[in-house]
């Protein structure tokens, strides 16, 4: 075991990628002689040469086409956005062009590309900056998406992606870049499969179901109860398309009661899709009502303490599980 | 002129003819609702595709839009697996899911039918930088409408292939008219092959109308970008004989304007010409277009018989299976196999075996408990 | 009263609106010469003349932001897609530019505009053109969102959108635009509410929740359901966002069973949102789990069957029904 | 020259100080972590957007990218409302929710700043649209960089400029990066201004560090729109002294480049004229430098000073209130009101009263049930 960052993990995972397979590539704005706009592909471009690390203009609607029309005829891009909040200019690409392929050329043409890049709100970016873009894009079927929250999970869950013969979107948290975390030695693969949650705190009192930026809410929250004598378990979603709906339940037998900590906006959230489904499969096992926290239903402002107020704490967390617990 | 390419000219006229036998007989078939959706008629059209398939080799890659039938026709797909995709069947080019708009062939390198307009020139941008990429000398061939030079897809992926100097070539076939507006209330370019100046691009205006000069003119650009990779620019002028879609009187146009077109139908001329030269006579002719509305017929009844896709198809077309490593690298045929898609998504060795469908049996009524790749 | 289509009564709005006030126009593919690619703004070119009723190129995330930009210096534009699956490719400017720039400029700027068209899938048109995007809109803040199902609810939505000082998307029915309805005498104004649900029948024993083309499937089951003894309540919701909540939860009070029609695709669709709000506010009214019918999962398929068997469907509704009744 | 010319010729000059003193106050208050976000300085580039200002009408619309102090502040937005935005104060020029990168000012005629790349030239289009419109003879100016002219939403905006005649200068701000990409690495054009032969626009280059230049030419474009509505490409070639954002060191140019970029520095350029002909001297400048100075310095202390916007106001600047009755019709202040945003949303008589909140009270701690416009 190691210690290396969030961003290392990403890297590792490109690198060895790249390098296994001559197919795969990376291409995205900044990516290559600037090492990446958050220093992801940094030393990638030295490495591989500017045929593998391809810098592109702002175009990211023509380069993530680019990508899938190459996808189509066998190579395996990986296609960096800068951030998710500006994929919305590529959303046509992401939505119909990539998902849809296979379907409508009748199982001919799938699209094995990686759309990776932070999501989710960062610090005081304002509104146009903040998107967290899960709910968005698991609403479309084809594609796939993972939300590591951890090193070992970017690095795992980013190796799969490109081995994945579909679109898959690896919705990086735009924060944790330079979290560190205990992962395996370097020369042993770390591959982990796309639709398995991971019980990241085991308790019995209430589930806490988060992801991505709310993980580390949902273990400080989780200690905060802990000292009131409330035992909550945390279960990471990790995967949000496909999603590991029997930890899930499992947990929900387990406890009986929940609270769903997500990342983006309220209305047709992820916590939604997933408050949804408990209910409907584990309706007898609901000793309360399943409660979320999740941003306000607001553009984010670029004033700190407001920022701060739209989205979701440890302690909106805590005063969530209190009204349930 | 040497023997063979006097037969290859016979031969590109009778897929024009068989692309306009196929079109009025699909047209016919549309009006007795036995095809749906939207169809998109390129009569009047052919010299340009068919051109093109003169100019080019079998494996380059053709990719278009939504008037994708003689796209598909010029290059080797079947009269029958059109039809039969018009029908909606199984055995259509794209299993009958696609419909009129969405042809696939990847057999016979036909890249789409794309019907978000402009949404498929990145793609093609896509397709020659993997040529280029693995250093093969295939050349992309890039149709689109008069219509979708203003979309900004269209844009930013003129940019990169100008940039990255990519082999292909970007075909507006300019029919004068999207829908019901005319070429000059879409953009305020005297000619549509000006706006290639604005990628540094070379562009030609090509006489869409005329078998030989499509041929030709596509030919030299053809060889120049296979020499040296690079982007070109073609307008093609051309003219759509129909109304936009089944359902367009296309009365934005007047009879005069029509007449005056017709006058340089594609499949007239090409007739004429060859005739001219002694390389066809009428009998052959003659024969040549019965071919055609046999092979259309046919096709009808081919599509007639043809079964339904399956339902359980589709939730194998969702997601393909399988990894990059079962699959190889480099161009993969990919069908889709018969069982559940994404249960083996992963090739990784799960560290648990895990059933991820939902406590509950799936219902039909519940829709939303059939999560992708969680069909039970 | 009178008969009209659902055509007829959008078309009237817009007469009625653009007549009104001279900064209200209409702008979008074909919407001028060709009296719309639908026939919704038939004639108004000849009553307005093209200063008002403006033809447009291909480029809907250009005139979307021209739209957004008039509008932001005081005009009132409506904005027509052609369909909303074109809206895809203005994504951008509809989830970043209309609704983010009231808060932006610290209240300086608001954006009345109003995006109009079909919205949801029509018959055998194939995965590219059969999206429903109001899930995704209504994850927007800054947006508001109605799905009109009859001709009364579009004329009244649309009038009512088109002076509303904010973005509203009125996402029309592509499959009704023939059908017809009672409507009020042409000179009565018929101004509904953004916001309000409404019950389109009455019943005790299950509630089904509805909107847009949904509407008439929800009827139909209610009929079936009647035969079989179970007294179904249908509330068309009618507009997305903002949301009746308190007529919903009225319903589920009164009937503790809910069946949610919805048109669009099921994760995190907007039946998902309704579903939480409900376990959420009325955990103990519920007596049994909250289903839903939506699309399947899937790209749209060609294939009329195949699209039958992706759809929600009567046949559908009252099989959920009957599951919890 | 007469008098009042040459006094605003100095006048300008100060603007352009203020400018760049304020910016260098900014960065010093970014690395003591006062300020959040991105932050992007237009140090170098002053003399693009102040000879803009003075080729125009106070009422002309101006609307630019992210890099957009300069903007307000040339434009007349004061020098604490920029600070305190950069604060994210309420007293800032966009309340403190807009912060660096969204800057607006209504009452000046600045209609942002906008963060993302290209997504502002169709909004300026539509301003241009307004003013034709209703017969105005304003004269809008976009403001971009030579990285948005790669970008789809560039692309269709100029288009639909170019075909509707709308009076609007786009203005490509050339510093020759977009980040760390060089502009010959982002589109195969030799020169910028040849991207508007694409859409048979008039363009012209203006050499960006020589505000007589910018003026003198902007001057005569806007006075032929005024005359006869018509787009306008622009490219000034400029450079910004600095890094792309505080974070960025700038390490893809040789310092050899930035200094011979030094020598043309805009504000020595233009003192250096001014005092060549005796409308400036020495002392006067240190009076006006230290004038910008002062005024930096103190818009710290106000925006220190200032207050926090209140939490309650983002539900009121979500959704705008009331409607298009209540609000006439025309250009309108709508600023919103401290009371709830859409419970009146429609000015319609609701026929029912009816209680949209939820039926339990809203907690913080569950933010769905927060529903725009129900806030309880
Ligand atoms: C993004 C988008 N907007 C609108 C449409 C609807 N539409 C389909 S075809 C068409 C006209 C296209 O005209 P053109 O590009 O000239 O091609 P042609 O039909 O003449 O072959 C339009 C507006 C669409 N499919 N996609
Ligand atoms: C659509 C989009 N893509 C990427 C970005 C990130 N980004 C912000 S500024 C910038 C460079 C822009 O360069 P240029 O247009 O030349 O303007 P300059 O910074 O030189 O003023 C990039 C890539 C963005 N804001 N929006
Ligand atoms: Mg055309
Ligand atoms: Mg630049």
């Amino acid at each position: 075991m190691r210690e290396i960052t969030y961003r290392q993990a990403l890297n590792e995972a490109l690198a060895e990628e790249i390098a296994r397979d001559p197919n795969v590539f990376l291409m995205g704005e900044e990516v290559a002689e600037y090492n990446g706009a958050y220093k992801v592909s940094q030393g990638l471009l030295d490495r591989f040469g500017p045929t593998r690390i391809i810098d592109t203009p702002i175009s990211e609607n023509g380069f993530a086409g680019l990508g899938i029309g190459a996808a189509m005829v066998g190579l395996r891009p990986i296609v960096e956005f800068m951030t998710f909040s500006f994929s919305l200019v590529a959303f046509d690409q992401i939505v119909n062009n990539a998902p849809n392929m296979l379907t409508m050329s009748g199982g001919q043409f799938n699209v094995p590309i990686t759309f990776r890049g932070p999501n989710g709100p960062a610090h005081q970016l304002g509104a146009t900056h903040s998107h967290a873009t899960e709910c968005l894009y698991a609403n479309v079927p084809g594609l796939k998406i993972c939300t590591p929250a951890t090193p070992r999970d970017a690095k795992g869950l980013l190796k799969t992606a490109v081995r994945d013969n579909n679109p898959v979107l690896v919705l990086e948290c735009e924060l944790f870049y330079s979290h560190k975390g205990m992962i395996e030695e370097e020369d042993e693969e770390i591959l982990i499969p796309l639709g398995e949650a991971e019980l990241k705190r085991e308790g019995s009192d209430v589930t806490i179901i988060c992801y991505a930026q709310t993980l580390p809410l949902a273990l400080a929250a989780a200690e905060t109860l802990a000292n009131e004598k409330v035992d909550a378990e945390v279960l990471d979603l990790r995967s949000i398309k496909p999603l590991d709906w029997a930890s899930v339940f499992r947990s929900v037998a387990k406890t009986h009661r929940v609270v769903i900590a997500e990342q983006d906006r309220p209305f047709c959230g992820v916590g939604a899709e997933v408050s949804y489904r408990i209910q409907k499969e584990m309706f007898d096992e609901l000793d309360a009502p399943i409660m979320r926290v999740s941003q306000e239903d607001l553009p984010m402002p670029y004033n700190e303490e407001l920022e701060k107020a739209v989205l979701p704490s440890a302690e909106k967390i805590v005063a969530a599980v209190k009204t349930i617990c | 002129m040497s023997q063979p390419e006097q037969r290859d000219e016979v031969e590109m006229l009778a897929t024009m003819l068989l692309i306009r036998r196929f079109e009025e007989r699909a047209s016919q078939q549309y009006q007795a609702q036995k095809i749906g959706g939207f169809c998109h008629l390129y009569i009047g059209q052919e010299a340009v595709v068919t051109g093109a398939v003169a100019a080019t080799r079998p494996d380059d890659y053709f990719i278009t839009a939504y008037r994708d039938h003689a796209h598909a026709l010029a290059r080797g797909t079947s009269a029958d697996a059109c039809m039969a995709e018009l029908f909606g069947k199984a055995t259509g080019c794209s299993r009958g899911l696609g419909g009129s708009m969405h042809y696939f062939d990847k057999e016979h390198h036909m890249y789409g039918g794309h019907a978000i307009v402009g949404a498929h020139v990145p793609l093609a941008t896509g397709m020659a930088f993997a040529s280029k990429y693995r250093k093969e000398d295939r050349v992309t061939l890039c149709f689109f409408g008069d219509g979708a030079i203003n979309q900004g897809s269209f844009h930013e992926a003129l940019n990169l292939a100008g940039l990255f100097k990519l082999p292909v070539i970007f075909i507006c076939e300019n029919n004068f008219f999207a829908m019901g507006t005319s070429v000059k209330r879409s953009t305020p370019l005297k000619q549509i092959a000006d706006r290639a100046e604005g990628y540094e691009m070379p562009s030609e205006i090509i006489d869409g109308m005329n078998f030989r000069e499509v041929r030709d003119k596509l030919a030299a650009i053809v060889a120049s970008i296979r020499k040296d990779p690079h982007a070109a620019f073609v307008e093609m002028r051309t003219y759509r004989y129909r109304g936009h879609s089944m359902s367009d009187p296309a009365s934005y146009r007047t009879k005069e304007e029509l007449e005056k077109y017709r006058l340089e139908d594609p499949i007239t001329r090409f007739r004429a010409q060859l005739t001219r030269e002694g390389k066809l006579t009428n009998e052959q002719f003659d024969k040549m277009d019965k071919r055609a509305k046999d092979a259309a017929m046919s096709s009808v009844k081919f599509a007639e018989k043809s079964p339904e896709p399956p339902l359980g198809k589709l939730y194998d077309y969702t997601y393909a299976n399988g990894t990059s490593e079962d699959a190889g690298v480099g161009e993969r045929v990919l069908p889709a196999k018969s069982n559940n898609a994404t249960q083996k998504a992963s090739a990784v060795p799960a560290k648990k075996t895990r059933n991820s469908a939902p406590a509950t049996p799936v219902r039909a009524a519940d829709t939303a408990a059939v999560t992708p790749g969680n069909k039970a």
